[in-house]
């Protein structure tokens, strides 16, 4: 059991790096007011570019930093569409997913079946070589690729963006009421961009992850569907930063539950009061594909509670998320 | 394609995948296939169109039937239902379905028993492993993947009979990160050998990189392993399609079901890994010596000796002994 | 040449698709006055302030402070030309906290980077232009605002926590802090934009005392309000805009309120109205003792007791902000009240849906045209037809017949005169003028010949031919025996509509009278609270007889 | 010397552009994909005498045209109807799939003749996408929920529940295959006319009925009112959850019957994986059919010839499967873009240095 634990909890910590890196994205993006659906193209643009350029450099980090760039790129065509042009940003991101997918299989296909040395687990720095006998933990926490602690890192330092900078205060101010911030002489324009672009090189990080430390070779369409968890993932966040990683680990130990439950067989024994009826529920909840439903389901439930409670203090939704902003042209 | 039957008759045929072929999985095991019939007959002109949802396989069947084809391969399951719609409708043409279970006046369908080569690499894990435990990362559970499991788990048991072979099901034919993680699940059970039925090669490449040995499936994957790489069951699909594709120049197709083994070349496994120890290179090479002269059932002594092929193809739904768990 | 004024904005137009919200309007404010503005709605007031806060470039004109040019791209640029401006509407983030909402845009660096501050960072670091941006990008200080932002509050009297969040604050709180977003960017010019609307009287009167401390301090305050008492009690000076214009610029203490109100609304009367009298029928509203909350929560009637007969006119005058939209809104039946109970024609429909008040023969003219009175992007038909397409007349083969429909929105627009409509089912409402958009909606709520007629300001931005037209069409309906309820800024309408008056204050009515015997000054005083002895109090019995409260505290 | 670009709103659209930018957009959109075929070294006009003209001038092209149609277009509805009353429903392809589900189940365990079968697999279909799409609806209307979230993450829940139902309680099938069973000849749709089926019948008659609601009836009086202002519509008595719950179960009942006519129709039975993305791709023909339904068959047409023409551009030009779903995406991008351009004005001036004369001083 201790060593299923362990497994469970070091599998956690690989899958959740994804939703942290694409949450995190999604959360800037959203806290300036712009919902960006494009999440999942966005993250196999940088799937891609990060595995190509770690097949030619030879350097997964250089890698990184162009999965990073893809991801900014893309998220880019999101922005002039959705600020300078206010379009609709919901069918501007979701023709994003579908156009972030569509090149990336289009240009992926010459990568198929590279090899590359990517981001393997090194334990923590100094002390983790220790850390790491410690039981249960130990795998989970101290030995783990390097952009699992990039992303671990970067939470703290999204929070202390978000909530301990002036650059953040002003970015939270275009997401509740960009035409305060502009009386206070805030550029919504510049602020928007700017979250919109580093979103989406969160995402394209995310997708470099996934390539270079997770999977370790390119495949079309790898994404497989992580892109809209990371939406998801916000509004089960609350739009907090510390509760995407929170979140992060929840889903994560989800998807890392889906392939470990099946190594338990988990049941009633036949003389338990009930077996007859409790163990075909328990099957069918413990089921693959019934597991998988429960994230988008928690995120229904936490935000409609959130919203029935209407606690809009509670309820971090920026609230001028969708609203394009214009001065006096409106 | 008007003088089938005659020496000197053009055929021209059609491919239609359910992936894109530079996936190195199922798709590019018929597609190389395929380059290796047009490769060899200048009397055969090909076509292919890749990525096509089982949904919409049905206009592409037609448009090929309707625009001269000969003969037309569906790969994949799903096109059972729409190649017998098309292929109804076009009674001249002939159709070849991979993997499915019909058969009609023209359409044929084909399938090889690769669990042959499962038995083969399952005869090597069993005689590399160390801890006994055999990992097995797996795509559904429908008949095709457990006769590879099953096949397996039979030859590692043949010569080490105290192996277990512990399975993760993905529910998906591709789904990297979930069979990564799936192999990663199956490393903390202690496996030290690792197989896989993907499309991709993430099982693989997990496996390789945590440093154990690692099969691949469908096409060969020593690339990805390195010199972790032991070996894999793969597809030699022009075995098949030559043959028939002379058939039908010769005017003597007819609409059967193909199941053949490792004797006729359709499926085999790869080259050994470099670091594959020579004891196992020769007994396992004389395994298949005796599966090739067809001394060896791989199901004799099983619970499925003696079952008629169309129970085997269509109709395993359990484990034999050694399997850990029950199939889902 | 005398020393400048302080500031001044010369020939400043403004023009809007449709509107001149400013038409070459010069204002002069000098140091350390209080310079009231004044106008009536849409006279350009908060136009024009927002052109000298740098939210709108203007077609013309220039802007001179101390003497210099100002070029205002920006907000910015007038924050650092030393000008602060108090929204209208609150300029508030609810969820940040009072210091966060008050140093935004600012750019504190945090305490370490400060270069007035103790610091272990070696002073030549910290003075480096690159240390400082990024530390003004990547870090904020709260610490050192907050005990500035703090002084500044105890300095002018205002009780606030810097660390407590917006949405804890009340309305007068609130408003505090958009005064402090102001001083704490030091500045010498601040605009107020009908500061008081949302204020009580007793909160009204700090903000003056902490307005007094500033010019004292050789702040100058450009001042916006309805209120003429508020005027009168702390403003030196007040420039008057009507239509976009200057009407003119006195001394308050040279003006008496009456005068200033006649500035201001006092629109030459065109033609004299021929009311003719009608026999009162059965009651069509009935109030009682309702008490409504406005949007955010708060009490906006305090128990009015209403009584309309069929046929009777009554005016309900008052300065805006005093109930009068939600009382409007009640009558209707788009808001609840929370106590109390209302009667349409004889029938008790508290706490009854919109559509059962629709049905009851209740129309309805809102405040705000464009919000609730129509459809904007929807055609003239749509629109002219909103409270009658259920009509049994409209039934067509097919269930509504739209040919119809369209045949009665066209007799509407012929009959209400309604310019500007091409085609029916091709002019959208939004592309009409205020005053034909008006005309419509009248057109659609009279047609119906309802029995109750709630009118809520029917002829504000409306062009002097319309009004006629408007308030015409309203006595005819009141000779239909339809019972309205009119709410006006305008005396001259209330009076030359009414048949009963009555003054609405902070959600009470405070002054009944008739036209007859109306006398406009005490109206006027009544409107704004100076009815009543002290100004700040409230009648100890609420629900007493009005008329007795008013005469009370004409003391 | 700066250049200033001007935006201003338009008071109004002129009509030319009302009409002109979905055409311009599309051409636009067309232009940049030539040069995404360059790269694939096909001629861009073979590739669109491909994709549209070789597409419907051929029988096949033409009837498979139509067949895609049938569930784009009802698709397209179950977005257009909310979207009318101001909402918005990403979800369609969850309705979709739920609504395939449901009426499956119905055409494998009910007896019946076809001519009762198939219509009530059809009610049962739409009964199973309103329902998953009442729920977003009544969220958002009861407690202000946002639909769209909803919609969409519901869409993702029906997919997973289609996988687990057709490996767990509806396999079917001789073997041990993840899909149900053959439907029976009774619950398949009949054929009208080169394998288009009655679907497309339906469809229509879904396309009249919708546009009759929206065009005659008093409910489409209100969903359009609702959708302009709904502040103005409470005043005037309608009521929002009515509204809201009506067009969101209309809508889900369009797609479930789109998911259904699908699969009775056309597909013959369900299998694992069936995610035809009609949903999905419903959500654009909805934005350029907003003005009506006839508009959303419309749109659903050009939807339904860019796929067909798009597989046909793979078949016969060797275009990846990739690239044509770039195309489309291109496409989709450009057409949202127009909205823009009909709402404002651009304007775009080159000025020298200062522009006002000096007036220092004024008359003080
Ligand atoms: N952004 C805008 N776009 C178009 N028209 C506008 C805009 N802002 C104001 N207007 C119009 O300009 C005119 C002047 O408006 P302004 O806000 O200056 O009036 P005001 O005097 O402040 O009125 P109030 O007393 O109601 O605040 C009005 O007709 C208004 O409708
Ligand atoms: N785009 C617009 N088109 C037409 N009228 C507008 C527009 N924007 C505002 N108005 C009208 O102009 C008047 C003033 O609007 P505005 O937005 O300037 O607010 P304001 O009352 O002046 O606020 P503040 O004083 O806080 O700036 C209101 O009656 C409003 O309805
Ligand atoms: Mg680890
Ligand atoms: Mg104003």
């Amino acid at each position: 059991m201790a060593g299923f634990l362990a497994g469970l909890l070091d599998a956690t910590v690989a899958a959740a790096t994804v939703f942290i890196l694409a949450g995190l994205g999604e959360l800037i993006s959203e806290r300036a007011g712009v919902l960006n659906l494009g999440v999942e193209g966005m993250m196999l643009g940088g799937a891609l570019g990060g595995f190509a350029v770690t097949v030619v450099t030879n350097s997964p980090w250089i890698g990184l930093a162009a999965g990073v760039l893809v991801g900014m790129a893309l998220a880019l065509i999101h922005a002039f569409l959705c600020i300078t042009l206010k379009a609709n940003q919901v069918i501007s991101g979701v023709m994003l997913t579908l156009l972030g997918t569509g090149l990336t299989t289009f240009y992926g296909s010459d990568w198929v079946g590279e090899r590359i040395d990517g981001f393997a687990e090194v334990p923590v720095p100094l002390v983790g070589q220790y850390l790491v006998e410690i039981p249960v933990l130990g795998e989970a926490l101290f030995r783990n690729t390097p952009t699992d602690y990039l992303a671990l890192a970067l939470v703290p330092l999204t929070w202390y963006l978000l909530n301990r900078t002036n650059l953040g205060l002003e970015l939270i101010s275009v997401g509740e009421d960009p035409e305060m911030a502009d009386t206070m002489g805030v550029s919504v324009f510049k602020l928007r961009y700017l979250a919109v672009v580093f979103g989406g090189g969160f995402a394209g990080a995310a997708g470099a992850h996934l390539s270079l430390a997770l999977v370790g070779n390119w495949s079309n369409g790898m994404t497989a569907g992580q892109g809209w968890i990371a939406v998801a993932l916000v509004i089960f966040a609350q739009w907090r930063a510390t509760r995407i990683l929170l979140g992060a680990y929840l889903f994560g130990m989800l998807s890392a539950l889906e392939l470990r439950s099946q190594g338990l067989s988990v049941s009633l024994g036949p003389d338990a009061p009930l077996a007859g009826v409790l163990n075909p529920i328990i099957e069918f909840l413990l089921n693959t594909q019934i597991m998988s439903t429960y994230p988008y389901l928690a995120t229904i439930l936490v935000l409609s509670y959130a919203v029935i409670r209407s606690n809009s203090d509670r309820l971090a939704v920026p609230s001028a998320l969708l609203e394009p902003y214009s001065r006096e042209t409106d | 394609s008007e003088s089938i039957g005659s020496s000197d008759a053009e055929v021209s045929a059609a491919w239609v995948y359910n992936s894109e072929v530079g996936d190195q999985g199922w798709s590019w095991a018929h597609n190389e296939g395929r380059k290796a019939v047009e490769e060899e007959y200048d009397w055969l002109s090909t076509e292919f169109t890749e990525a096509v949802a089982p949904e919409e396989s049905q206009q592409v069947f037609r448009q090929y039937a309707d625009s001269g084809a000969d003969i037309i391969f569906g790969c994949t399951f799903g096109y059972q239902d729409p190649m017998e719609t098309v292929a109804k409708e076009y009674p001249e043409v002939y159709f070849e379905h991979n993997t499915g279970y019909l058969t009609l006046e023209n359409m044929g369908r084909y399938m090889g028993r690769i669990y042959q080569a499962r038995y083969l690499a399952g005869q090597a894990a069993g005689m590399l492993t160390e801890t006994n435990q055999l990992g097995y990362v797996a795509a559904y559970p429908i008949p095709e993947v457990i006769r590879g499991i099953n096949a397996y788990t039979l030859g590692a048991a043949s010569v080490n009979d105290s192996v277990t072979t512990k399975v993760r099901w993905t529910n998906s034919w591709f789904d990297p990160p979930a069979e990564s993680e799936a192999a990663s699940a199956l490393l903390d059970e202690n496996v030290d050998v690792m197989a896989q039925h993907q499309d991709s090669a993430a099982a693989l490449t997990e496996a390789a990189d945590a440093g154990i040995w690692a099969t691949g499936y469908d096409a060969p994957m020593q690339e990805q392993a390195g010199d972790n790489y032991l070996t894999s069951p793969i597809w030699h699909w022009e075995a098949f399609y030559g043959p028939t594709l002379e058939d039908v120049r010769n005017g003597e197709w007819e609409a059967d079901a193909y199941w053949k083994g490792i004797e006729s070349g359709v499926c085999d496994i790869d080259d050994w890994g470099p670091e594959v120890p020579q004891e196992v290179r020769d007994e396992v090479g004389s395994t298949r010596e005796e599966i090739v002269d067809g001394s060896l059932d791989v199901w004799a002594g099983s619970k499925f000796e003696g079952e008629s092929d169309e129970f085997l193809f269509q109709e395993m739904n359990s484990y034999v002994e050694g399997v850990e768990g029950e199939v889902p | 040449m005398a020393e400048p004024v302080f500031l001044e904005m010369a020939g400043i137009r403004k023009e809007f698709p449709g509107v001149v919200a400013n038409d070459r309007v010069d204002l002069r404010v000098e140091r350390g006055e209080i310079h009231g503005l004044l106008g009536e709605n849409g006279a350009g007031k908060s136009t024009l302030m927002k052109i000298l806060y740098g939210l709108y470039t203007p077609d013309e004109g220039e802007i001179y402070l101390d003497g210099d040019r100002l070029d205002l791209d920006s907000p910015q640029d007038a924050i650092d030309a030393g000008i602060g401006m108090v929204h209208q509407h609150f300029q508030l983030i609810p969820r940040l906290t009072v210091a966060e909402n008050v140093v935004l845009g600012e750019r504190e660096p945090a305490t370490p980077f400060r270069p007035d501050a103790e610091s272990p960072i070696p002073e030549a670091v910290r003075s480096n232009r690159v240390v400082q941006s990024v530390a003004e990008r990547f870090s904020l200080g709260l610490d050192a605002p907050t005990r500035r932002i703090q002084r500044l509050a105890d300095r002018y009297g205002f009780d606030l926590d810097a660390g407590a969040k917006i949405s804890e604050l009340d309305v007068g709180q609130r408003q505090r802090v958009e005064i402090l977003k102001a001083l704490y960017r030091d500045v010498d010019l601040l605009i107020l934009d009908e500061p008081t609307a949302v204020l009580t009287p007793t909160e009204a009167e700090r903000l003056f005392d902490s307005l007094d401390r500033l010019t004292d301090e050789g702040l100058s305050i450009i001042f916006i309000t309805h209120k003429l008492d508020e005027v009168e009690s702390i403003v030196d000076r007040v420039t008057i805009l009507r239509e976009g214009k200057n009407a003119g610029t006195a001394v308050v203490s040279e003006v008496t309120q009456a005068d200033l109100a006649e500035m201001m609304v006092g629109r030459e009367v065109l033609f004299q109205i021929e009311k003719e009298g009608v026999d009162l029928g059965e009651p069509v509203l009935q109030l009682q003792n309702v008490h409504a909350d406005d949007d955010r929560g708060i009490e906006a009637l305090s128990g009015v007791d209403l009584t309309v007969r069929a046929g009777e006119v009554v005016g309900i005058a008052g300065v805006s902000g005093n109930g009068q939209n939600e009382l409007a809104e009640v009558a209707a039946g788009i808001r609840q009240p929370t106590t109390g109970s209302v009667r349409v024609d004889g029938t008790d429909l508290t706490g009854a849906a919109p559509r059962q008040f629709v049905d009851s023969g209740v129309s309805f003219v809102p405040e705000d045209r464009l919000e609730y009175g129509c459809a904007a992007d929807l055609s003239v038909m749509h629109n002219a037809t909103l409270k009658e397409f259920r009509d049994q007349r409209f039934d067509g083969p097919l269930g509504l017949d739209y040919d119809e429909l369209e045949a009665y929105a066209e007799t509407l627009v012929e009959e209400f005169d309604v310019r500007g409509v091409e085609d029916v089912t091709e002019t959208k409402a939004g592309d009409l003028s205020g005053g034909n958009l008006q005309k419509l909606i009248l057109a659609r709520e009279l047609d119906r010949n309802p029995a109750l007629l709630v009118a809520n300001q029917p002829t504000r931005g409306v062009d002097v031919g319309a009004i006629e037209f408007i308030r015409e069409a309203l006595l005819d309906q009141r000779m239909n025996g339809t019972g309205i309820v009119l709410f006006s800024e305008d005396l001259d309408e209330i009076t030359d509509l009414s048949d009963r008056i009555l003054v609405i204050y902070e959600g009470e009515f405070v002054y009944e009278t008739t036209p007859e015997e109306a006398d406009r000054d005490r109206i006027g005083l009544e409107m704004t609270g100076g009815g009543r002895a002290g100004g700040d109090q409230r009648p100890s019995d609420r629900h007493a007889d009005v008329t007795a409260a008013a005469s009370e505290g004409e003391r | 010397m700066n250049v200033e670009v001007d935006l201003t709103a338009r008071e109004s659209t002129p009509r030319w552009l009302a009409y002109g930018a979905p055409v311009f957009t599309v051409l636009a959109a067309l232009a940049v994909s030539a040069l995404v075929l360059l790269v694939v070294d096909v001629s861009p006009v073979d590739a669109y005498s491909m994709m549209f003209y070789q597409t419907i001038t051929t029988q096949i092209g033409a009837a498979q045209t139509l067949i895609t149609t049938v569930p784009l277009v009802l698709a397209g509805l179950a977005v257009y109807l909310p979207l009318k009353a101001g909402l918005f429903n990403i979800g369609a392809e969850g309705q979709l799939v739920i609504g395939a589900l449901a009426g499956t189940w119905v055409g494998l365990n009910v007896s019946l003749p076809g001519y009762a079968l198939v219509p009530l697999m059809f009610v049962v279909a739409g009964l199973a996408g309103g329902f998953l799409a009442a729920i977003p609806a009544w969220l958002r209307a009861r407690y202000d929920v946002n639909e769209i979230i909803t919609s969409l993450l519901l869409s993702f829940v029906a997919l997973e529940i289609l996988s687990y139902v057709v490996r767990g309680p509806m396999r079917g099938s001789s073997g041990n295959f993840p899909q149900t069973a053959q439907l029976p000849a009774a619950a398949r749709i009949p054929e009208l006319f080169m394998r288009v089926h009655v679907g497309l019948f339906v469809a229509l008659l879904v396309v009249a009925a919708v546009s009759l609601l929206m065009r005659r009836s008093r409910l489409g009086f209100e969903i359009t009112f609702m959708g302009s202002n709904d502040a103005a519509a409470v005043q005037a008595g309608m009521s929002r959850i009515k509204v809201y719950l009506l067009v969101f179960v209309l809508g889900g009942a369009f797609a479930g019957m789109g998911g259904i006519s699908e699969i009775a129709g056309v597909q013959g039975r369900l299998r694992a994986g069936f995610e035809p993305g009609y949903g999905f791709t419903a959500i654009p023909i909805a934005l350029l059919g907003r003005n009506s339904a006839v508009q959303v068959l419309l749109a659903s047409l050009f939807f339904a010839l860019l796929f067909t023409g798009g597989t046909n551009m793979e078949i016969f030009l060797g275009i990846p499967a990739a690239l044509v779903e770039v195309i489309q995406a291109l496409i989709i991008l450009f057409l949202i873009t127009g909205e823009f351009f009909k709402r404002y004005r651009i304007d775009v001036s080159v000025e020298r240095g200062s522009v006002t004369p000096d007036t220092a001083g004024g008359d003080a």
